[in-house]
């Protein structure tokens, strides 16, 4: 009775188009929700601490002296932590993810502003790696 | 020119993972994903594998294991570490039973991050090995010469 | 949100082979042993259920005490116990199927067993 | 007369995607004697309670398991407000069952494909798969991730869904049906599938209760036992009744689970039309203090976090008990006499969770 | 003629010899000697008359038929007096009734007119060789192998003067048979070896070797009793003859009856179904016995007098019938071959197997079956014999006859190893001879009417046949971890001479197989049958291109030696040691076990010796039904 | 000699091109019966070239001796078939052929390997009864076993021996390694088995078996073609579809028990073949 019940699936997916994403010749699906990686507004930054306690795996480093805010994209699990409670609103979670890697460096260091004034003096800190 | 590129067959094994990346690596062999568009199967056997596709990190009992497969993959071999638990040992980084990531065991080529990693960055970490693959091979034969 | 009533019942390793007989023969299943360390005793619990009713016996005793397994009464008992002996090192005699310390291998023997400090979180930043 | 034949099987094996293994004898291929070991998952991440606070554990105890990490999260949610005595918004509740039985789907389908696998059914595999690709989308547009949610927090939930969008996955859920009837179809109805499932690994009805199974396990030899009635979440509010079935083998833990994805997918639903507006968590201050056993259904069974607090933001003891460690006896139990074809599909049968159980 | 009559001779005198020297003076040396000189005689005995055609001899059969009458009374009266020891009531019965029918026989129908006693052609000639040459291999490699024999076995009574005797009158028996042509003598002859064979099977004297000689004895004598009854309806029959060769020409008509009831005798004798457990039991003797007994001469006999018989067979349902008993037997012994890991009852159900087929070529009885079954007995000889004869020297170095312990031969005895390999491969891989004679087999099939159910069984006969022998094969290839040292040291060098000559002669009649059908086969068809037929000549070329082939590529193995990678093997990741245990559960470290296959519920003795025995007295019942009513087949 | 030598050699270069293509394509087919893309056309060759590339491991050089050998009887097989030899010959050879990957397999002594090589016999076992009653139903019709002879033999083979032919469409899956039937090996990772019989191969040895399993498929679909030779554009027809069907049954079926494999083919392949046969006989006598 049951013999090849799975014909009706089959000659579906032969009349269909493959469901194939095509993800590299395409670009990747994601939906708005998903957290791919956190972004840092250095500027913004405060370097109150905050975010590195709140975070479970200790990803984040903040150097309140050298004035530096670090994460390790190799240790964050995206959990969206540090971003819900950060004060000054500076971090946010992307949709797209971190790439992979061939040597284990996935440490970026940010350099926050100083702490006292608070002005527009434009440190260029987009950087170090990724 | 080398065909290592165009038919990697990978190996995967799950050393301490919770299952997260795992069947995040399975996902890229069903119809969405299909990485055997790129000629990747999914072999089982390291004997047969090129690729060596790992997730979790080493604990006291699969870190024999772990080097068992390394060993048995034919050369040229790549190592691809998915998800944080296997590049740095993640979340559970601190627990007592595990020791780190799949490079304080093996040599690790490519590093995915992402907890859980997504099929597509699977896709890209094993794309970046393939180039690493047949730097592998140029230099085995290079060696043989 | 429900929120389940605890029923907990203190044994001694005496009453214990005998507390968990009379849950077996009030037709109830084994549903899990559990352990956990306060300062010096252990506290180990059994906890069964019929028909959604969980109800738990909890068995106290100083560390370096042995325990009879009770995996004669409900198999799957060994599990657990094995489970204890490996993380706590409690020693359960008698157990059904007897890993002897190799159900799960860890790199620390006892891992409960030992109470750690916070402060020997040295790997929290080891690459 | 026979010959034994020695051979292990696992760690590494392409029909488990998780490391376990087993010390098969074998005379011819009939499965003599089967003995398993664990403990190549284990990280031991109760202990990490010590150092991490109880808020922030719950994206640890998220990740005991990455099919069922919802469900823990929340399990262990709610044995921290069962300590704590929060009575946490009635939305949180409904969200909280939606996520649930998405990941049961979700578990269930990848279950399924895998099963399909070891029966060497590929394109079923294929197309199982196939189909929790949708499930996993929704889950992904609603809590951000697709196999760990991290949508869970103690005092509720984090994410809220809106309400167009749960029309939407309601409806998304009802046009999934059609395929997820023909695809359940070829797991109850064809023959080459019900040749290799019926009388394999049959567990009967006493063995199932006394051994302590649960799950599908336990529902498949004829007990009608789903924690999920104990009425968490929002379960006490909507209607419902465990799948069961009676045979005991391989085909009715494959019925039971099928089958209980049109469940998942019918409560869905109703939580869609009952959900009520609100808030979505509460502020918690304090720690736990006391000890409590948290009960729920997992796809695999019920889950048991057993939480003691001691007044301090680190608890004194986490523990987990999960559906799996509960069914290795059985699985023990069947795999004897069985053939060696037949111990992929048993071991699969129980659907183990090798990282749920070891932890 | 005087070689003949050498030959029947001589090897009982050489064997009265052995007896009468003091105990351990020149036994080896005589019995060397005297098998050696067997075999060369009847190398020359070939070499005189292979061209001849058939050459009767007369033979004054006064005197010796009385001699022989004499010896027949001797025979029983021994056989009573065992039998009557023994409390063996079937025995008792049988030689009673057997002797009252021969003394019946003798006194009221003297068959002394018959002169042409003797008689060559080329059948006899081929038989003659494989029991010279074959036979006296086997005979000196028993002398080497006795010695050690003794040493391991501590229960058995040194008794091999008995022993080697009891082997030469074997050949001198068998001799005997094959060269007369009074069916008389035939019988006398027949009764001879089952003697021999009954004293060699409980030479050992253990309970279990006198259980298995008795049960060897009633059936040998049960197929003896058909004899009997043979030569009586030969006194009834009008036209019909003592003499073999006449019988044979005269026809179903005339010859059917007593070709059935001898044929009966021969189904008995070559261990057909239902009769198959006295092979089976048989193999408790010193492994020489086996080989003997099982590979060129009493089983031969049986098969031999089928074979004689199948110009009467063919096309009629009696021979039809007993080729089925082949047939049948064919399929179930080689099924119940799959479930034994007993090296010498695998090679006993293979014979019994083997003999099968033989016997379903001659009950079909057409000239291309004769083909086969002349050439599956020539290859079934000298393969099964060198397998006999190697599994004996494995088993004192392995003190162990068991399939699953020859594991890793190839390292531990190399040479024995490579010579079971041959052996093996000799009995059912394609360029070998016995698969030549299976092709030949099922043409001569599919070429009669009578072929219809029978090229089925072969079909599946077949089939099983590769899952037995490859397995046994694949556990002597398999490699073990630690490669110890050969322990082939031991091996005496009559068992060297006697392997070496049976390997090489195993390959070397394959390549002479074009020559043997010209020569012999086809001659012997002619004269038969007056027709003849032979392989195609195109592939007897492929043929022998592939055993070059076969024989030349285990030489890339020293292309390949160099520089390969050796790793351990695949054990799911699991640590292994050099000794493949590996780290099991309950912290127990576990050897890896490897046993072959025995399917055992499927193909188990137990299952299938009942439904071959019913199938195979049914048939019997058949044949004899047949040959009363003696219809042919179109 | 009346060999035709040159469609023997044919065989042996085009095949492995043939065979590989095939692979190539039901890959491709596969796929999209599973909904995917699927590999390219050539992946079969890459894979191999591959193969041929990387480092060779073995456990016992003895290994490489016996896949050697594989192929080379493999091909010869084929070689003798389509050189119009006697098919009774190419059967013994295919035989002679799998015995020898076995011993590979065997060889190597990984339980997996080991395992897989037990059943390989028993499918071997189940497979060639059919086969055999194949050539014997061939010869009756045609009355000769020469593959040359059949060819030319002008009727429709496929009418007279339909039994037989269903008999050994049933087999022929098991020959392929497709589901139901890929129980000693197949060419995804194998639930059971790992890889089977080739758990132990690596690099060239497994690419030499690759390449072996090329000329194994085109061997068997020239066999099958024996059926429809009456008509040279029905028999292409017949295989194209016979192969789309065998990709079919692949995807629409679990693996089953080996017991299921051997009992079912054998009771097919003796049902068929004494009905058939039986008919055969008693058309001519
Ligand atoms: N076992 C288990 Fe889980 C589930 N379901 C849970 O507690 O999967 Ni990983
Ligand atoms: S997302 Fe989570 S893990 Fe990552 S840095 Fe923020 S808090 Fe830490
Ligand atoms: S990122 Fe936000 S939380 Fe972290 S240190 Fe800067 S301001 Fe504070
Ligand atoms: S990285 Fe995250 S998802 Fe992946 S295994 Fe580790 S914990 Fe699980």
């Amino acid at each position: 009775m049951g013999l090849f019940s799975m014909t009706k699936m089959v000659f579906r997916s032969v009349s269909r188009k493959p469901a194939t994403l095509m993800y590299p010749v395409r670009p990747a699906k994601s939906a708005a929700a998903f957290r791919g990686r956190i972004l840092i507004e250095p500027l913004k930054c405060i370097a109150c601490r905050k975010c590195e306690k709140s975070c479970p795996t200790q990803a984040i480093t903040v150097d309140v002296k050298v004035r530096t805010w670090q994460i390790d994209r190799l240790r964050c699990i995206i959990c969206n932590c540090c971003v819900e409670d950060c004060p000054t609103n500076c971090l946010s979670t992307e949709n797209i993810y971190t790439n992979p890697m061939t040597v284990r460096e996935g440490i970026e260091i940010y350099t926050v502003p100083p702490k006292p004034e608070r002005k527009k003096e434009t440190v260029d800190n987009s950087k170090t790696e990724e | 020119m080398t065909y290592l590129a165009r038919s990697p067959w990978v190996i995967h094994y799950d050393a301490s993972s919770c299952n997260g990346c795992d069947i995040e690596v399975l996902a890229c062999l069903t119809p969405l994903y299909d990485i055997e568009r790129f000629g990747i199967i999914n072999t089982g056997n390291p004997k047969h594998a090129d690729v060596f596709l790992v997730t979790g990190s080493i604990n006291e009992q699969n870190k024999e294991v772990i080097k068992n497969i390394y060993n048995q993959i034919p050369e040229p071999k790549v190592v691809v570490a998915i998800g944080i638990c296997a590049t740095s040992g993640g979340v559970f980084r601190e627990c007592y039973n595990v020791m780190g990531g799949i490079d304080t065991m093996i040599p690790v080529d490519v590093y995915v991050p992402g907890c859980a990693a997504r099929p597509e960055m699977i896709i890209d970490g094993v794309v970046k090995a393939l180039g690493i693959l047949e730097e592998k091979w140029a230099k085995m034969e290079a060696g043989k010469k | 949100m429900i929120r389940e009533e605890q029923k907990m019942q203190d044994i001694t390793p005496d009453s214990l082979i005998r507390s968990v007989q009379a849950m077996k023969d009030g037709g109830k299943r084994l549903v899990q042993i559990g352990c956990a360390r306060i300062g010096d005793i252990f506290e180990i619990n059994y906890s069964f259920d019929k028909d959604y009713n969980f109800e738990n016996l909890k068995l106290t005793i100083p560390s370096g005490l042995e325990v009879p397994s009770v995996s004669g009464i409900y198999t799957c008992a060994f599990v657990y116990e094995n489970e204890i002996h490996d993380l706590y090192g409690i020693e359960i005699t008698g157990i059904a199927i007897d890993f002897k310390g190799t159900f799960i291998r860890t790199s620390i023997k006892y891992p409960f067993g030992v109470v750690s400090s916070k402060e020997e979180d040295a790997c929290q930043n080891k690459l | 007369m026979s010959k034994q034949v020695v051979i292990p099987f696992g760690p590494q094996h392409p029909v488990l995607p998780e490391p376990l293994h087993l010390d098969l004898v074998l005379e011819d291929e009939k499965v003599v004697d089967a003995i398993p070991t664990i403990g190549y998952v284990h990280r031991g991440l109760e202990k990490l309670v010590e150092k991490r606070e109880y808020p922030q554990y719950v994206y640890i105890a998220e990740r005991i398991c990455g099919i069922c990490s919802f469900i823990h999260g929340m399990t262990y949610c709610q044995g921290i407000e069962g300590i704590m005595n929060l009575e946490i918004p009635k939305r949180a509740d409904y969200l909280r069952t939606i996520w649930s039985e998405y990941s049961r789907m979700h578990s269930h389908l990848l279950w399924l494909g895998l099963f399909a696998d070891a029966m060497g059914f590929e394109s079923l595999f294929m197309n199982a798969w196939r189909l929790r690709e949708h499930i996993l989308d929704d889950l992904e547009a609603t809590t951000g991730g697709r196999v760990i949610q991290g949508s869970c927090k103690v005092g509720g939930v984090r994410r809220d869904i809106s309400s167009e969008k749960l029309d939407e996955m309601a409806s998304g859920l009802d046009s999934m049906q059609g395929e997820l009837h023909d695809l359940v179809n070829v797991f109850l109805r064809d023959s080459s599938v019900r040749h290799r499932l019926k009388g394999t690994g049959i567990l009967s009805k006493d063995d199932a209760y006394l051994q302590g199974a649960v799950g599908p396990t336990i529902r498949a030899s004829g007990h009608s036992y789903d924690t999920r009635k104990i009425g968490y979440a929002a379960y006490g509010d909507l209607s419902f009744e465990p799948v069961v079935a009676s045979a005991g083998d391989s085909y009715a833990r494959c019925e039971v689970r099928a089958k209980e994805m049109f469940t998942s997918i019918d409560i869905v639903k109703q939580a869609v039309k009952k959900i009520p507006d609100g808030p979505i968590d509460m502020k918690v201050t304090g720690a736990p203090d006391g000890e409590y056993f948290a009960r729920s259904e997992q796809p695999r069974g019920e889950v048991i976090h057993y939480i003691k607090g001691n007044g301090t933001k680190f608890l004194a003891r986490h523990r987990v008990r999960t559906p799996t460690l509960a069914n290795i006896t059985p699985l023990v139990t069947i795999l004897k006499g069985c053939e060696l074809a037949d111990v992929p599909i048993i071991v699969l049968s129980i659907d183990p969770c090798i990282g749920c159980a070891e932890r | 003629m005087e070689l003949l009559i050498f030959l029947i001779l001589f090897p009982a005198l050489a064997g009265l010899l052995v007896l009468l020297l003091p105990k351990d003076f020149l036994h080896g040396a005589v019995v060397k000697c005297s098998a050696l000189i067997v075999a060369i005689v009847s190398v020359v005995l070939f070499a005189a008359e292979w061209n001849k055609g058939i050459q009767i001899y007369s033979l004054a059969s006064e005197p010796t038929g009385q001699l022989i009458f004499l010896i027949e009374l001797l025979i029983a009266i021994f056989l009573l007096y065992i039998g009557i020891k023994n409390r063996q009531y079937l025995v008792i019965g049988l030689v009673i009734v057997q002797t009252a029918l021969v003394i019946w026989l003798e006194m009221a129908h003297p068959v002394s007119e018959i002169t042409k006693n003797l008689f060559v052609d080329e059948l006899t000639l081929i038989m003659a060789l494989i029991v010279g040459v074959i036979g006296g291999l086997i005979a000196i490699y028993a002398t080497g192998y006795m010695r050690e024999y003794h040493l391991q076995h501590k229960e058995a009574r040194d008794r091999r003067p008995l022993f080697f005797c009891l082997i030469l009158v074997f050949l001198s028996a068998m001799f005997g048979l094959i060269f007369s042509n009074n069916l008389v003598w035939i019988f006398f002859f027949w009764e001879v070896t089952t003697l021999c064979s009954f004293l060699l099977i409980g030479y050992s004297g253990t309970e279990d070797a006198k259980k298995n000689a008795f049960s060897a004895l009633w059936m040998n004598l049960l197929g003896g009793l058909g004899f009997v009854i043979a030569l009586i309806a030969l006194t009834f029959i009008k036209g019909s003859s003592f003499e073999l060769m006449t019988l044979i020409t005269t026809g179903p008509a005339i010859a059917l009856i007593p070709a059935v009831l001898i044929g009966f005798a021969g189904l008995t004798k070559s261990a057909q179904l239902p009769f198959s457990s006295w092979l089976l039991g048989a193999m408790v003797a010193p492994t020489p016995v086996s080989a003997l007994l099982h590979s060129s001469t009493m089983v031969k006999a049986g098969v031999y007098i089928i074979v004689r018989f199948a110009p009467v067979f063919e096309h009629t349902y009696a021979g039809y019938a007993i080729a089925l008993v082949g047939a049948v037997t064919f399929l179930i012994a080689s099924m119940i071959a799959i479930s034994q890991s007993n090296a010498k009852r695998v090679l006993a159900y293979s014979t019994v197997a083997n003999l099968g087929l033989i016997i379903a070529c001659a009950g079909i009885g057409t000239y291309e079956a004769m083909w086969a079954a002349i050439f599956l007995i020539i290859f079934h000889a000298i393969a099964k014999s060198l397998l006999f004869l190697c599994v004996g020297t494995a088993e004192h170095s392995l003190n162990s006859r068991d399939i699953e312990d020859m594991d890793g031969l190839v390292l531990k005895m190399p040479k024995v190893a490579g010579m079971i390999l041959i052996g093996i491969a000799g009995m059912f891989l394609a360029p070998f001879g016995m698969l030549m004679s299976k092709y030949a087999t099922m043409r001569a099939f599919l070429d009669t009417p009578g072929g219809f159910l029978l090229i089925l069984i072969l079909a599946f006969g077949s089939a099983v046949t590769v899952f037995f022998w490859s397995k046994w094969m694949g556990k002597i290839i398999s490699v073990p971890p630690s490669s110890g040292e050969t322990i082939e040291k031991r091996v005496s060098i009559s068992e060297w001479a006697a392997l070496y000559s049976l390997s090489a002669l195993t390959i070397v009649v394959c390549f002479l197989i074009p020559v043997i059908s010209s020569v012999i086969v086809e001659r012997f068809l002619k004269t038969t049958y007056g027709m003849t037929t032979s392989l195609p000549f195109e592939n007897v070329v492929i043929m022998i291109l592939m055993l070059v082939l076969v024989l030349i590529l285990p030489l890339t193995f020293l292309h390949y030696r160099k520089d390969k990678k050796h790793t351990g093997p695949y054990m799911c990741g699991r640590p292994v040691n050099d000794a493949y245990a590996f780290e099991g559960s309950l912290g127990i470290r576990r050897e890896l076990v490897i046993s072959n296959y025995y399917l055992d519920s499927w193909f188990g003795e137990a299952k299938l010796v009942p439904v071959g025995c019913a199938a195979g007295v049914v048939l019997i019942l058949i044949s004899f039904a047949a040959m009363l009513i003696g219809g042919v087949i179109l | 000699m009346n060999l035709n030598i040159i469609t023997g050699i044919i065989f042996l270069i085009l095949a492995p091109l043939i065979g590989g293509l095939i692979a190539g394509a039901d890959r491709i087919v596969t796929a999209r019966m599973q909904g995917r893309v699927g590999p390219p056309l050539l992946q079969p060759f890459y894979d191999v070239s591959k193969l041929f590339e990387k480092e060779t491991m073995v456990v016992t050089t003895t290994q490489y001796v016996y896949v050697v050998a594989y192929i080379v009887f493999i091909a010869f097989t084929g070689a003798l078939f389509f050189s119009g030899g006697d098919i009774l010959l190419v059967v013994f050879a295919l035989t002679l052929a799998h015995v020898f990957l076995i011993m590979g397999a065997y060889a190597s002594r990984s339980p997996y390997s080991v395992i897989g090589a037990e059943r390989e016999l028993i499918m071997l076992m189940a497979f060639e009864p059919a086969i055999i009653l194949c050539a014997a139903g061939m010869y009756l019709v045609s009355k000769s076993f020469f593959v040359r002879d059949i060819i030319s033999y002008n009727g429709a083979i496929i009418l007279l021996i339909p039994g037989l032919f269903f008999a050994f469409l049933y087999v022929f899956t098991m020959k392929l390694r497709k589901s139901p039937f890929d129980i000693s090996t197949s060419h995804h990772a194998h639930q059971e088995l790992i890889k089977g019989l080739t758990t132990d191969f690596s690099g060239s040895v497994l690419g030499i078996t690759e390449i072996a399993h090329w000329y194994e498929t085109v061997f068997l679909l020239g066999f099958i073609y024996l059926f429809f030779a009456f008509n040279p554009v029905i028999g292409i027809i017949a295989l194209i579809v016979i192969y789309l069907l065998e990709i079919y049954i692949d995807n629409v079926s679990a693996r089953v028990r080996w017991s299921f494999a051997l009992k079912s083919a054998w009771i097919i392949t003796a049902v068929l073949g004494i009905v058939n046969i039986g008919i055969l006989f008693f058309r001519w006598w």
